[in-house]
Protein backbone atom coordinates (compact mmCIF):
# COMPACT_ATOMS: atom_id res chain seq x y z
CA UNK A 1 0.00 0.00 0.00
CA UNK A 2 1.47 3.38 -0.62
CA UNK A 3 2.59 5.35 2.05
CA UNK A 4 1.17 8.79 2.28
CA UNK A 5 0.44 10.96 5.65
CA UNK A 6 -1.16 14.01 5.99
CA UNK A 7 -1.24 16.43 9.17
CA UNK A 8 -1.76 20.27 9.37
CA UNK A 9 -0.77 23.10 11.38
CA UNK A 10 -1.48 26.34 12.44
CA UNK A 11 0.47 29.36 11.73
CA UNK A 12 -1.43 32.82 13.10
CA UNK A 13 -4.12 32.52 10.16
CA UNK A 14 -2.91 30.27 8.34
CA UNK A 15 -3.13 26.60 7.92
CA UNK A 16 -0.38 24.73 6.50
CA UNK A 17 -0.70 20.93 5.50
CA UNK A 18 2.28 18.45 5.08
CA UNK A 19 1.95 15.94 2.58
CA UNK A 20 4.79 13.08 2.65
CA UNK A 21 5.10 10.03 0.97
CA UNK A 22 2.69 8.80 -2.18
CA UNK A 23 -0.03 10.86 -3.33
CA UNK A 24 -2.56 8.57 -5.39
CA UNK A 25 -5.82 7.41 -6.45
CA UNK A 26 -5.61 5.26 -3.51
CA UNK A 27 -4.66 7.84 -0.71
CA UNK A 28 -6.07 11.08 -2.15
CA UNK A 29 -9.10 10.42 0.04
CA UNK A 30 -6.95 11.30 3.02
CA UNK A 31 -6.19 14.99 1.86
CA UNK A 32 -9.85 15.10 0.93
CA UNK A 33 -10.73 14.91 4.75
CA UNK A 34 -8.17 17.16 5.57
CA UNK A 35 -9.43 20.08 3.45
CA UNK A 36 -13.06 18.98 4.71
CA UNK A 37 -11.97 19.52 8.58
CA UNK A 38 -10.15 23.07 7.12
CA UNK A 39 -13.70 23.46 6.08
CA UNK A 40 -15.69 23.01 8.61
CA UNK A 41 -13.64 25.22 10.96
CA UNK A 42 -13.91 27.95 8.34
CA UNK A 43 -10.13 27.81 7.72
CA UNK A 44 -9.35 28.69 3.92
CA UNK A 45 -6.01 30.15 4.27
CA UNK A 46 -3.74 27.34 3.32
CA UNK A 47 -0.43 26.50 2.18
CA UNK A 48 0.35 22.95 1.28
CA UNK A 49 4.01 21.91 2.03
CA UNK A 50 5.35 19.18 -0.90
CA UNK A 51 9.07 19.08 1.20
CA UNK A 52 8.40 15.59 1.49
CA UNK A 53 5.94 14.41 -1.10
CA UNK A 54 7.68 11.98 -3.61
CA UNK A 55 5.11 11.26 -5.56
CA UNK A 56 1.92 12.64 -7.14
CA UNK A 57 -0.56 11.31 -9.65
CA UNK A 58 -3.85 13.11 -11.55
CA UNK A 59 -5.86 11.37 -8.45
CA UNK A 60 -3.97 14.25 -6.24
CA UNK A 61 -4.20 17.31 -8.08
CA UNK A 62 -7.64 16.74 -8.72
CA UNK A 63 -8.48 17.39 -5.09
CA UNK A 64 -6.88 20.84 -5.06
CA UNK A 65 -9.16 21.42 -7.97
CA UNK A 66 -11.63 20.15 -5.92
CA UNK A 67 -11.57 22.83 -3.02
CA UNK A 68 -9.63 25.51 -3.91
CA UNK A 69 -13.07 27.95 -4.97
CA UNK A 70 -14.37 27.24 -1.81
CA UNK A 71 -11.20 28.78 -0.30
CA UNK A 72 -10.98 31.39 -2.65
CA UNK A 73 -15.09 32.32 -2.39
CA UNK A 74 -14.14 32.85 1.09
CA UNK A 75 -11.17 35.42 0.53
CA UNK A 76 -8.67 32.57 1.27
CA UNK A 77 -6.24 30.53 -0.99
CA UNK A 78 -4.58 27.15 -1.68
CA UNK A 79 -0.94 27.90 -2.47
CA UNK A 80 1.75 25.34 -2.76
CA UNK A 81 5.52 25.48 -1.42
CA UNK A 82 8.55 23.62 -1.71
CA UNK A 83 8.06 21.06 -4.22
CA UNK A 84 10.41 18.79 -5.65
CA UNK A 85 11.43 19.36 -9.35
CA UNK A 86 9.72 16.24 -10.36
CA UNK A 87 6.58 16.92 -8.71
CA UNK A 88 6.73 20.73 -9.87
CA UNK A 89 6.96 19.13 -13.11
CA UNK A 90 3.39 17.42 -13.03
CA UNK A 91 1.92 20.45 -12.36
CA UNK A 92 3.87 22.21 -14.65
CA UNK A 93 2.72 20.11 -17.50
CA UNK A 94 -1.21 20.20 -16.74
CA UNK A 95 -0.88 24.41 -16.17
CA UNK A 96 -1.26 24.49 -12.50
CA UNK A 97 1.23 27.47 -12.38
CA UNK A 98 -1.08 29.67 -14.21
CA UNK A 99 -3.65 28.89 -11.68
CA UNK A 100 -2.18 28.39 -8.40
CA UNK A 101 0.76 30.04 -7.04
CA UNK A 102 3.66 28.06 -5.65
CA UNK A 103 6.69 29.47 -3.34
CA UNK A 104 10.02 27.78 -2.35
CA UNK A 105 9.31 27.66 1.11
CA UNK A 106 5.99 28.44 3.84
CA UNK A 107 7.60 31.43 4.50
CA UNK A 108 7.03 32.96 1.23
CA UNK A 109 3.55 32.25 0.87
CA UNK A 110 2.82 32.95 4.58
CA UNK A 111 4.22 36.28 3.99
CA UNK A 112 2.09 36.32 0.43
CA UNK A 113 -1.31 36.01 2.22
CA UNK A 114 -0.47 38.25 5.25
CA UNK A 115 0.26 41.32 2.09
CA UNK B 1 19.16 -7.91 -11.50
CA UNK B 2 20.17 -11.14 -13.80
CA UNK B 3 18.34 -11.26 -17.53
CA UNK B 4 16.25 -14.21 -16.12
CA UNK B 5 14.67 -12.32 -13.34
CA UNK B 6 13.76 -9.30 -15.77
CA UNK B 7 12.51 -12.10 -18.49
CA UNK B 8 10.46 -13.75 -15.41
CA UNK B 9 9.04 -10.81 -14.00
CA UNK B 10 8.13 -8.71 -17.47
CA UNK B 11 4.26 -9.40 -16.28
CA UNK B 12 2.38 -8.58 -13.50
CA UNK B 13 -1.11 -9.48 -12.58
CA UNK B 14 -3.01 -7.41 -10.05
CA UNK B 15 -6.93 -7.08 -8.70
CA UNK B 16 -8.43 -3.67 -9.73
CA UNK B 17 -8.26 -2.10 -6.58
CA UNK B 18 -6.34 0.97 -6.33
CA UNK B 19 -4.23 -0.72 -2.79
CA UNK B 20 -2.40 -1.88 -6.07
CA UNK B 21 -1.00 0.88 -7.26
CA UNK B 22 2.10 1.42 -5.36
CA UNK B 23 2.93 -2.18 -6.78
CA UNK B 24 2.14 -1.05 -9.97
CA UNK B 25 4.70 1.44 -9.87
CA UNK B 26 7.26 0.04 -8.60
CA UNK B 27 7.29 -3.08 -11.24
CA UNK B 28 7.18 -0.56 -13.46
CA UNK B 29 9.98 1.64 -11.78
CA UNK B 30 12.45 -1.80 -11.41
CA UNK B 31 12.24 -3.28 -15.16
CA UNK B 32 12.79 0.29 -16.78
CA UNK B 33 16.00 0.49 -14.57
CA UNK B 34 16.54 -3.02 -14.93
CA UNK B 35 17.69 -2.10 -18.53
CA UNK B 36 20.04 0.44 -17.37
CA UNK B 37 17.49 3.53 -18.53
CA UNK B 38 17.24 7.19 -16.30
CA UNK B 39 15.66 6.61 -13.06
CA UNK B 40 13.80 9.90 -13.48
CA UNK B 41 12.21 8.79 -16.55
CA UNK B 42 11.21 6.31 -15.45
CA UNK B 43 9.05 7.84 -12.75
CA UNK B 44 6.94 8.95 -15.54
CA UNK B 45 6.93 6.12 -17.11
CA UNK B 46 5.27 4.43 -13.85
CA UNK B 47 3.04 7.37 -13.44
CA UNK B 48 1.05 6.80 -16.99
CA UNK B 49 1.01 3.69 -16.24
CA UNK B 50 -0.45 4.20 -12.43
CA UNK B 51 -2.59 6.53 -14.52
CA UNK B 52 -4.03 4.20 -16.98
CA UNK B 53 -4.51 1.02 -14.18
CA UNK B 54 -6.28 3.79 -11.82
CA UNK B 55 -8.90 4.63 -15.22
CA UNK B 56 -9.34 0.65 -15.35
CA UNK B 57 -10.24 0.37 -11.91
CA UNK B 58 -13.02 3.40 -11.49
CA UNK B 59 -14.09 3.12 -14.95
CA UNK B 60 -14.08 -0.49 -16.62
CA UNK B 61 -14.07 -2.34 -13.46
CA UNK B 62 -16.46 0.59 -11.66
CA UNK B 63 -14.30 0.32 -8.27
CA UNK B 64 -15.00 -3.21 -7.59
CA UNK B 65 -12.18 -5.15 -6.68
CA UNK B 66 -12.48 -8.46 -8.77
CA UNK B 67 -11.33 -7.29 -12.03
CA UNK B 68 -7.98 -8.21 -12.95
CA UNK B 69 -5.44 -6.15 -14.96
CA UNK B 70 -2.62 -7.03 -16.87
CA UNK B 71 0.76 -5.49 -17.03
CA UNK B 72 3.12 -6.65 -19.63
CA UNK B 73 7.10 -4.53 -20.25
CA UNK B 74 8.60 -5.26 -23.75
CA UNK B 75 11.88 -3.65 -24.26
CA UNK B 76 12.30 -3.34 -27.99
CA UNK B 77 15.93 -1.71 -29.13
CA UNK B 78 14.37 1.97 -29.70
CA UNK B 79 10.70 1.33 -27.42
CA UNK B 80 10.13 0.96 -24.07
CA UNK B 81 6.39 -0.59 -24.81
CA UNK B 82 3.75 -1.75 -21.69
CA UNK B 83 0.76 -3.82 -22.38
CA UNK B 84 -2.06 -3.19 -19.97
CA UNK B 85 -4.97 -5.37 -20.69
CA UNK B 86 -8.82 -5.81 -18.66
CA UNK B 87 -11.72 -7.24 -19.22
CA UNK B 88 -14.25 -4.57 -17.64
CA UNK B 89 -16.37 -1.99 -19.56
CA UNK B 90 -15.27 -0.63 -22.98
CA UNK B 91 -14.79 2.92 -24.13
CA UNK B 92 -14.38 5.25 -27.06
CA UNK B 93 -11.34 7.43 -25.99
CA UNK B 94 -12.11 9.74 -29.14
CA UNK B 95 -15.76 10.77 -26.93
CA UNK B 96 -13.02 12.29 -24.36
CA UNK B 97 -12.63 16.08 -24.34
CA UNK B 98 -9.29 17.89 -23.49
CA UNK B 99 -9.61 18.73 -19.54
CA UNK B 100 -10.92 22.43 -18.66
CA UNK B 101 -9.32 22.81 -15.32
CA UNK B 102 -10.60 26.41 -14.76
CA UNK B 103 -13.94 24.84 -15.20
CA UNK B 104 -13.71 22.41 -13.31
CA UNK B 105 -13.18 24.20 -10.70
CA UNK B 106 -15.55 26.79 -11.10
CA UNK B 107 -18.00 23.38 -10.45
CA UNK B 108 -15.20 22.12 -7.46
CA UNK B 109 -14.57 18.68 -9.11
CA UNK B 110 -11.41 17.13 -9.64
CA UNK B 111 -10.40 14.67 -12.27
CA UNK B 112 -10.47 14.62 -16.22
CA UNK B 113 -6.93 14.68 -16.07
CA UNK B 114 -5.83 11.24 -16.52
CA UNK B 115 -5.71 10.75 -20.16
CA UNK B 116 -4.50 13.68 -21.10
CA UNK B 117 -1.57 13.32 -18.14
CA UNK B 118 -0.59 10.09 -20.07
CA UNK B 119 -0.47 11.40 -23.40
CA UNK B 120 1.84 13.94 -22.24
CA UNK B 121 4.62 11.53 -20.49
CA UNK B 122 4.42 8.94 -23.32
CA UNK B 123 4.80 8.99 -27.02
CA UNK B 124 2.12 6.93 -27.86
CA UNK B 125 -0.68 5.97 -26.30
CA UNK B 126 -3.23 3.50 -27.67
CA UNK B 127 -6.39 1.69 -27.39
CA UNK B 128 -7.58 -1.38 -28.63
CA UNK B 129 -10.45 -3.80 -27.88
CA UNK B 130 -9.88 -7.34 -28.93
CA UNK B 131 -13.09 -9.31 -28.30
CA UNK B 132 -14.33 -8.88 -24.51
CA UNK B 133 -10.46 -7.32 -23.71
CA UNK B 134 -9.68 -3.99 -23.31
CA UNK B 135 -5.68 -3.11 -24.57
CA UNK B 136 -3.94 -0.14 -23.76
CA UNK B 137 -0.62 -0.30 -25.25
CA UNK B 138 1.72 2.94 -23.95
CA UNK B 139 5.53 3.23 -25.45
CA UNK B 140 7.93 5.08 -24.82
CA UNK B 141 10.81 5.96 -27.29
CA UNK B 142 14.53 5.74 -26.17
CA UNK B 143 17.40 7.38 -27.80
CA UNK C 1 -18.05 -6.78 -1.39
CA UNK C 2 -21.61 -4.59 -1.58
CA UNK C 3 -23.49 -5.34 -4.42
CA UNK C 4 -24.28 -2.24 -6.25
CA UNK C 5 -24.91 -1.25 -10.15
CA UNK C 6 -25.26 2.32 -11.86
CA UNK C 7 -26.24 3.16 -15.00
CA UNK C 8 -27.96 6.04 -16.75
CA UNK C 9 -30.50 6.07 -19.68
CA UNK C 10 -31.92 9.36 -21.63
CA UNK C 11 -35.74 10.27 -21.73
CA UNK C 12 -35.68 13.25 -23.68
CA UNK C 13 -34.20 16.02 -22.51
CA UNK C 14 -33.64 14.34 -18.79
CA UNK C 15 -31.24 11.46 -17.81
CA UNK C 16 -32.75 8.78 -15.32
CA UNK C 17 -29.79 7.27 -12.93
CA UNK C 18 -31.20 3.75 -12.21
CA UNK C 19 -29.14 2.64 -8.66
CA UNK C 20 -29.42 -0.58 -7.83
CA UNK C 21 -28.35 -2.78 -4.70
CA UNK C 22 -26.29 -0.92 -1.72
CA UNK C 23 -24.75 2.42 -1.99
CA UNK C 24 -22.37 2.60 0.74
CA UNK C 25 -19.03 4.33 0.94
CA UNK C 26 -17.78 1.50 -0.27
CA UNK C 27 -20.16 1.89 -3.25
CA UNK C 28 -20.29 5.82 -3.40
CA UNK C 29 -17.69 6.69 -5.12
CA UNK C 30 -19.73 4.37 -8.61
CA UNK C 31 -21.85 6.98 -8.48
CA UNK C 32 -19.81 9.76 -7.97
CA UNK C 33 -17.99 9.05 -11.33
CA UNK C 34 -21.78 8.76 -13.09
CA UNK C 35 -22.42 12.50 -11.81
CA UNK C 36 -19.09 13.54 -13.15
CA UNK C 37 -20.13 12.07 -16.29
CA UNK C 38 -23.12 13.91 -17.09
CA UNK C 39 -21.48 17.16 -15.70
CA UNK C 40 -18.93 16.47 -18.83
CA UNK C 41 -21.67 15.97 -20.84
CA UNK C 42 -23.51 18.89 -19.67
CA UNK C 43 -27.02 17.02 -18.76
CA UNK C 44 -28.08 19.20 -15.67
CA UNK C 45 -31.50 17.52 -15.20
CA UNK C 46 -31.66 14.07 -13.47
CA UNK C 47 -34.02 11.70 -12.04
CA UNK C 48 -32.63 9.30 -9.97
CA UNK C 49 -34.88 6.10 -10.06
CA UNK C 50 -34.42 3.82 -6.21
CA UNK C 51 -36.53 1.25 -7.47
CA UNK C 52 -33.58 -1.27 -6.75
CA UNK C 53 -32.12 0.34 -4.75
CA UNK C 54 -32.17 -2.09 -0.91
CA UNK C 55 -30.18 0.09 0.80
CA UNK C 56 -28.44 3.53 1.63
CA UNK C 57 -26.15 5.02 4.00
CA UNK C 58 -24.73 8.70 4.57
CA UNK C 59 -21.67 8.50 2.14
CA UNK C 60 -24.77 7.96 0.08
CA UNK C 61 -26.66 10.76 0.66
CA UNK C 62 -23.53 12.95 0.54
CA UNK C 63 -23.28 12.13 -3.30
CA UNK C 64 -26.04 14.45 -4.56
CA UNK C 65 -25.34 16.94 -1.41
CA UNK C 66 -22.01 17.37 -3.63
CA UNK C 67 -23.49 17.84 -6.72
CA UNK C 68 -27.19 19.01 -6.71
CA UNK C 69 -25.89 22.90 -6.39
CA UNK C 70 -23.94 22.33 -10.35
CA UNK C 71 -27.41 20.97 -11.45
CA UNK C 72 -29.68 24.20 -9.93
CA UNK C 73 -26.75 26.71 -11.09
CA UNK C 74 -27.05 24.69 -14.84
CA UNK C 75 -31.51 25.24 -14.55
CA UNK C 76 -31.46 21.53 -13.82
CA UNK C 77 -32.35 19.77 -10.59
CA UNK C 78 -31.47 16.12 -9.23
CA UNK C 79 -34.78 14.79 -8.28
CA UNK C 80 -35.68 11.00 -6.51
CA UNK C 81 -38.53 8.81 -7.85
CA UNK C 82 -39.47 4.98 -6.82
CA UNK C 83 -38.06 4.87 -3.33
CA UNK C 84 -38.42 2.00 -0.77
CA UNK C 85 -39.93 3.04 2.11
CA UNK C 86 -36.93 2.07 4.47
CA UNK C 87 -34.36 4.14 2.03
CA UNK C 88 -36.85 7.07 2.12
CA UNK C 89 -36.69 6.75 5.98
CA UNK C 90 -32.90 7.62 6.20
CA UNK C 91 -33.26 10.82 3.47
CA UNK C 92 -36.42 11.75 6.11
CA UNK C 93 -34.60 11.16 9.46
CA UNK C 94 -31.66 13.96 7.51
CA UNK C 95 -34.25 16.60 6.52
CA UNK C 96 -33.72 15.67 2.89
CA UNK C 97 -37.53 16.10 1.95
CA UNK C 98 -37.62 20.27 2.46
CA UNK C 99 -34.58 20.22 0.62
CA UNK C 100 -35.09 17.65 -2.49
CA UNK C 101 -38.24 16.53 -4.53
CA UNK C 102 -39.51 12.88 -4.28
CA UNK C 103 -41.87 11.28 -6.73
CA UNK C 104 -43.26 7.98 -6.82
CA UNK C 105 -42.14 7.42 -10.12
CA UNK C 106 -40.05 8.47 -13.07
CA UNK C 107 -42.85 9.68 -15.01
CA UNK C 108 -44.11 12.70 -12.00
CA UNK C 109 -40.60 13.74 -11.85
CA UNK C 110 -40.03 14.08 -15.67
CA UNK C 111 -43.12 15.58 -16.00
CA UNK C 112 -41.79 18.60 -13.33
CA UNK C 113 -38.78 19.12 -15.34
CA UNK C 114 -41.04 19.62 -18.79
CA UNK C 115 -43.55 22.09 -16.75
CA UNK D 1 -29.54 -20.42 14.57
CA UNK D 2 -28.47 -22.42 18.09
CA UNK D 3 -27.63 -20.32 21.05
CA UNK D 4 -23.86 -21.77 21.13
CA UNK D 5 -23.62 -20.24 17.07
CA UNK D 6 -24.95 -16.91 18.67
CA UNK D 7 -22.38 -17.20 21.44
CA UNK D 8 -19.64 -17.95 18.99
CA UNK D 9 -20.36 -15.39 16.33
CA UNK D 10 -20.91 -12.62 18.64
CA UNK D 11 -17.48 -11.12 17.65
CA UNK D 12 -16.52 -9.51 14.15
CA UNK D 13 -12.90 -8.58 13.37
CA UNK D 14 -12.29 -7.17 9.86
CA UNK D 15 -9.38 -4.97 8.66
CA UNK D 16 -10.07 -1.50 8.11
CA UNK D 17 -11.31 -1.39 4.44
CA UNK D 18 -14.59 -0.16 3.05
CA UNK D 19 -14.65 -3.71 1.35
CA UNK D 20 -15.56 -4.86 4.56
CA UNK D 21 -18.59 -2.66 5.16
CA UNK D 22 -21.45 -5.47 3.85
CA UNK D 23 -19.72 -8.24 5.78
CA UNK D 24 -20.68 -6.01 8.95
CA UNK D 25 -24.43 -5.38 7.92
CA UNK D 26 -24.58 -8.66 7.36
CA UNK D 27 -23.07 -9.60 11.05
CA UNK D 28 -25.50 -7.10 12.60
CA UNK D 29 -28.57 -7.81 10.41
CA UNK D 30 -27.84 -11.96 11.32
CA UNK D 31 -26.87 -11.20 15.36
CA UNK D 32 -30.00 -8.98 15.41
CA UNK D 33 -32.87 -11.61 13.94
CA UNK D 34 -31.09 -14.44 15.89
CA UNK D 35 -32.51 -12.89 18.70
CA UNK D 36 -36.14 -13.18 16.99
CA UNK D 37 -36.29 -8.80 16.63
CA UNK D 38 -38.36 -7.02 13.81
CA UNK D 39 -36.45 -7.41 10.68
CA UNK D 40 -37.04 -3.59 10.14
CA UNK D 41 -35.26 -2.05 13.05
CA UNK D 42 -32.08 -4.55 12.54
CA UNK D 43 -31.65 -2.45 9.20
CA UNK D 44 -31.05 0.35 11.22
CA UNK D 45 -28.65 -0.66 13.71
CA UNK D 46 -27.04 -2.07 11.13
CA UNK D 47 -26.68 0.55 9.04
CA UNK D 48 -25.30 2.72 12.49
CA UNK D 49 -22.94 0.24 12.71
CA UNK D 50 -22.00 0.76 9.16
CA UNK D 51 -22.03 4.41 9.79
CA UNK D 52 -19.86 3.77 12.92
CA UNK D 53 -17.19 1.68 10.49
CA UNK D 54 -16.98 4.07 8.19
CA UNK D 55 -15.87 6.89 9.79
CA UNK D 56 -13.13 4.80 11.78
CA UNK D 57 -12.05 3.85 8.50
CA UNK D 58 -11.59 7.48 7.29
CA UNK D 59 -11.17 9.07 10.05
CA UNK D 60 -9.32 6.93 12.88
CA UNK D 61 -7.17 4.76 10.06
CA UNK D 62 -7.20 7.68 7.50
CA UNK D 63 -8.23 5.17 4.83
CA UNK D 64 -5.33 2.89 5.19
CA UNK D 65 -6.60 -0.99 5.47
CA UNK D 66 -4.26 -2.78 7.66
CA UNK D 67 -6.14 -1.08 10.84
CA UNK D 68 -8.14 -3.56 13.14
CA UNK D 69 -11.48 -3.02 14.32
CA UNK D 70 -13.61 -5.52 16.26
CA UNK D 71 -17.29 -5.34 16.58
CA UNK D 72 -18.75 -7.03 19.29
CA UNK D 73 -22.68 -7.37 20.30
CA UNK D 74 -24.47 -8.29 23.50
CA UNK D 75 -28.33 -9.27 24.12
CA UNK D 76 -29.63 -7.67 27.60
CA UNK D 77 -32.74 -8.07 28.92
CA UNK D 78 -33.86 -4.54 27.84
CA UNK D 79 -30.94 -3.42 25.50
CA UNK D 80 -28.78 -4.77 22.37
CA UNK D 81 -25.39 -3.42 22.56
CA UNK D 82 -22.65 -3.02 20.24
CA UNK D 83 -19.45 -2.60 21.21
CA UNK D 84 -17.08 -1.20 18.32
CA UNK D 85 -13.18 -0.80 18.77
CA UNK D 86 -10.14 0.37 17.19
CA UNK D 87 -6.61 1.74 17.18
CA UNK D 88 -6.52 4.87 15.35
CA UNK D 89 -6.32 8.63 15.88
CA UNK D 90 -8.63 9.25 19.01
CA UNK D 91 -10.78 12.09 18.23
CA UNK D 92 -13.58 14.48 20.56
CA UNK D 93 -16.93 13.80 19.65
CA UNK D 94 -18.23 16.78 21.27
CA UNK D 95 -16.36 19.50 18.94
CA UNK D 96 -18.43 17.63 16.21
CA UNK D 97 -20.54 20.57 15.06
CA UNK D 98 -23.99 19.50 14.21
CA UNK D 99 -24.55 18.94 10.24
CA UNK D 100 -25.69 21.86 8.18
CA UNK D 101 -26.73 20.65 4.84
CA UNK D 102 -27.22 23.83 2.71
CA UNK D 103 -24.12 25.25 3.49
CA UNK D 104 -22.53 21.64 2.45
CA UNK D 105 -24.38 21.73 -0.59
CA UNK D 106 -23.46 24.97 -0.94
CA UNK D 107 -19.97 24.39 -1.25
CA UNK D 108 -20.87 20.93 -3.22
CA UNK D 109 -19.38 18.92 -0.64
CA UNK D 110 -21.02 16.36 0.99
CA UNK D 111 -20.32 14.30 4.14
CA UNK D 112 -21.10 15.22 7.96
CA UNK D 113 -24.34 12.85 8.49
CA UNK D 114 -22.64 9.98 9.69
CA UNK D 115 -22.39 10.69 13.58
CA UNK D 116 -26.02 12.85 13.60
CA UNK D 117 -27.49 9.88 11.75
CA UNK D 118 -26.09 7.25 14.42
CA UNK D 119 -27.64 9.56 17.10
CA UNK D 120 -31.20 9.33 15.58
CA UNK D 121 -30.95 5.82 14.94
CA UNK D 122 -29.81 4.32 17.97
CA UNK D 123 -30.93 5.54 21.42
CA UNK D 124 -27.26 5.71 23.03
CA UNK D 125 -23.98 6.81 21.32
CA UNK D 126 -20.99 6.68 23.42
CA UNK D 127 -17.53 7.11 22.75
CA UNK D 128 -14.50 6.34 25.15
CA UNK D 129 -10.79 6.38 25.33
CA UNK D 130 -9.48 3.21 27.22
CA UNK D 131 -5.02 3.92 26.62
CA UNK D 132 -4.64 3.44 23.57
CA UNK D 133 -7.97 2.31 22.09
CA UNK D 134 -10.95 3.74 21.16
CA UNK D 135 -14.36 2.10 22.00
CA UNK D 136 -17.88 3.02 20.48
CA UNK D 137 -20.97 1.77 22.00
CA UNK D 138 -24.31 1.63 20.24
CA UNK D 139 -27.21 0.60 22.19
CA UNK D 140 -30.61 0.37 21.07
CA UNK D 141 -33.50 -0.35 23.96
CA UNK D 142 -36.08 -2.76 23.67
CA UNK D 143 -39.72 -3.01 24.38
N1 LIG E 1 -10.04 2.49 -19.02
C1 LIG E 1 -11.17 3.19 -19.14
N2 LIG E 1 -12.35 2.53 -19.26
C2 LIG E 1 -13.50 3.22 -19.40
N3 LIG E 1 -13.57 4.57 -19.43
C3 LIG E 1 -12.44 5.28 -19.34
C4 LIG E 1 -11.18 4.63 -19.17
N4 LIG E 1 -10.24 5.59 -19.10
C5 LIG E 1 -10.86 6.77 -19.20
N5 LIG E 1 -12.20 6.61 -19.34
C6 LIG E 1 -13.21 7.68 -19.54
O1 LIG E 1 -12.52 8.87 -19.89
C7 LIG E 1 -12.78 9.91 -18.95
C8 LIG E 1 -11.53 10.77 -18.75
O2 LIG E 1 -10.54 10.03 -18.05
P1 LIG E 1 -9.41 10.79 -17.27
O3 LIG E 1 -8.85 11.83 -18.18
O4 LIG E 1 -8.40 9.84 -16.77
O5 LIG E 1 -10.12 11.54 -16.08
P2 LIG E 1 -11.05 10.98 -14.89
O6 LIG E 1 -10.78 9.53 -14.75
O7 LIG E 1 -10.62 11.76 -13.71
O8 LIG E 1 -12.46 11.32 -15.32
C9 LIG E 1 -13.27 9.22 -17.71
O9 LIG E 1 -14.11 10.03 -16.94
C10 LIG E 1 -13.99 8.00 -18.29
O10 LIG E 1 -15.30 8.36 -18.64
N1 LIG F 1 -14.10 7.34 14.61
C1 LIG F 1 -13.66 8.59 14.37
N2 LIG F 1 -12.34 8.89 14.56
C2 LIG F 1 -11.89 10.12 14.34
N3 LIG F 1 -12.66 11.16 13.94
C3 LIG F 1 -13.98 10.93 13.74
C4 LIG F 1 -14.54 9.64 13.94
N4 LIG F 1 -15.87 9.73 13.67
C5 LIG F 1 -16.10 11.00 13.32
N5 LIG F 1 -14.97 11.74 13.36
C6 LIG F 1 -14.88 13.20 13.09
O1 LIG F 1 -16.18 13.75 13.12
C7 LIG F 1 -16.52 14.36 11.87
C8 LIG F 1 -17.99 14.15 11.54
O2 LIG F 1 -18.22 12.79 11.24
P1 LIG F 1 -19.50 12.40 10.39
O3 LIG F 1 -20.68 13.10 10.98
O4 LIG F 1 -19.63 10.94 10.35
O5 LIG F 1 -19.25 12.99 8.94
P2 LIG F 1 -18.05 12.78 7.89
O6 LIG F 1 -17.35 11.51 8.26
O7 LIG F 1 -18.73 12.70 6.59
O8 LIG F 1 -17.19 14.00 8.03
C9 LIG F 1 -15.56 13.77 10.87
O9 LIG F 1 -15.31 14.63 9.78
C10 LIG F 1 -14.33 13.52 11.71
O10 LIG F 1 -13.55 14.70 11.80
Amino acid sequence: MADFNVSSREQGQICIIDVKGYLDAHTAPDLENEFNKLIDNQQYKVVVNFDELNYISSAGLGVFMAYVETMREHKGDIKFSSLKDDVYNIFDLLGFPVLYEFYDNDEEAIFKFNQ
Amino acid sequence: MSKEKNIANNELVIYSSTDNLSEVREFIAAAWISYGYDNKEGMKVALSVDEACTNIIKHAYHNKANGIIKIKVENKKDKFIIKITDKGSHFDPNQVPEPNIPERQKNKRGGGLGMFLMKKLMDEVKYMNKGRTNELILVKHLN
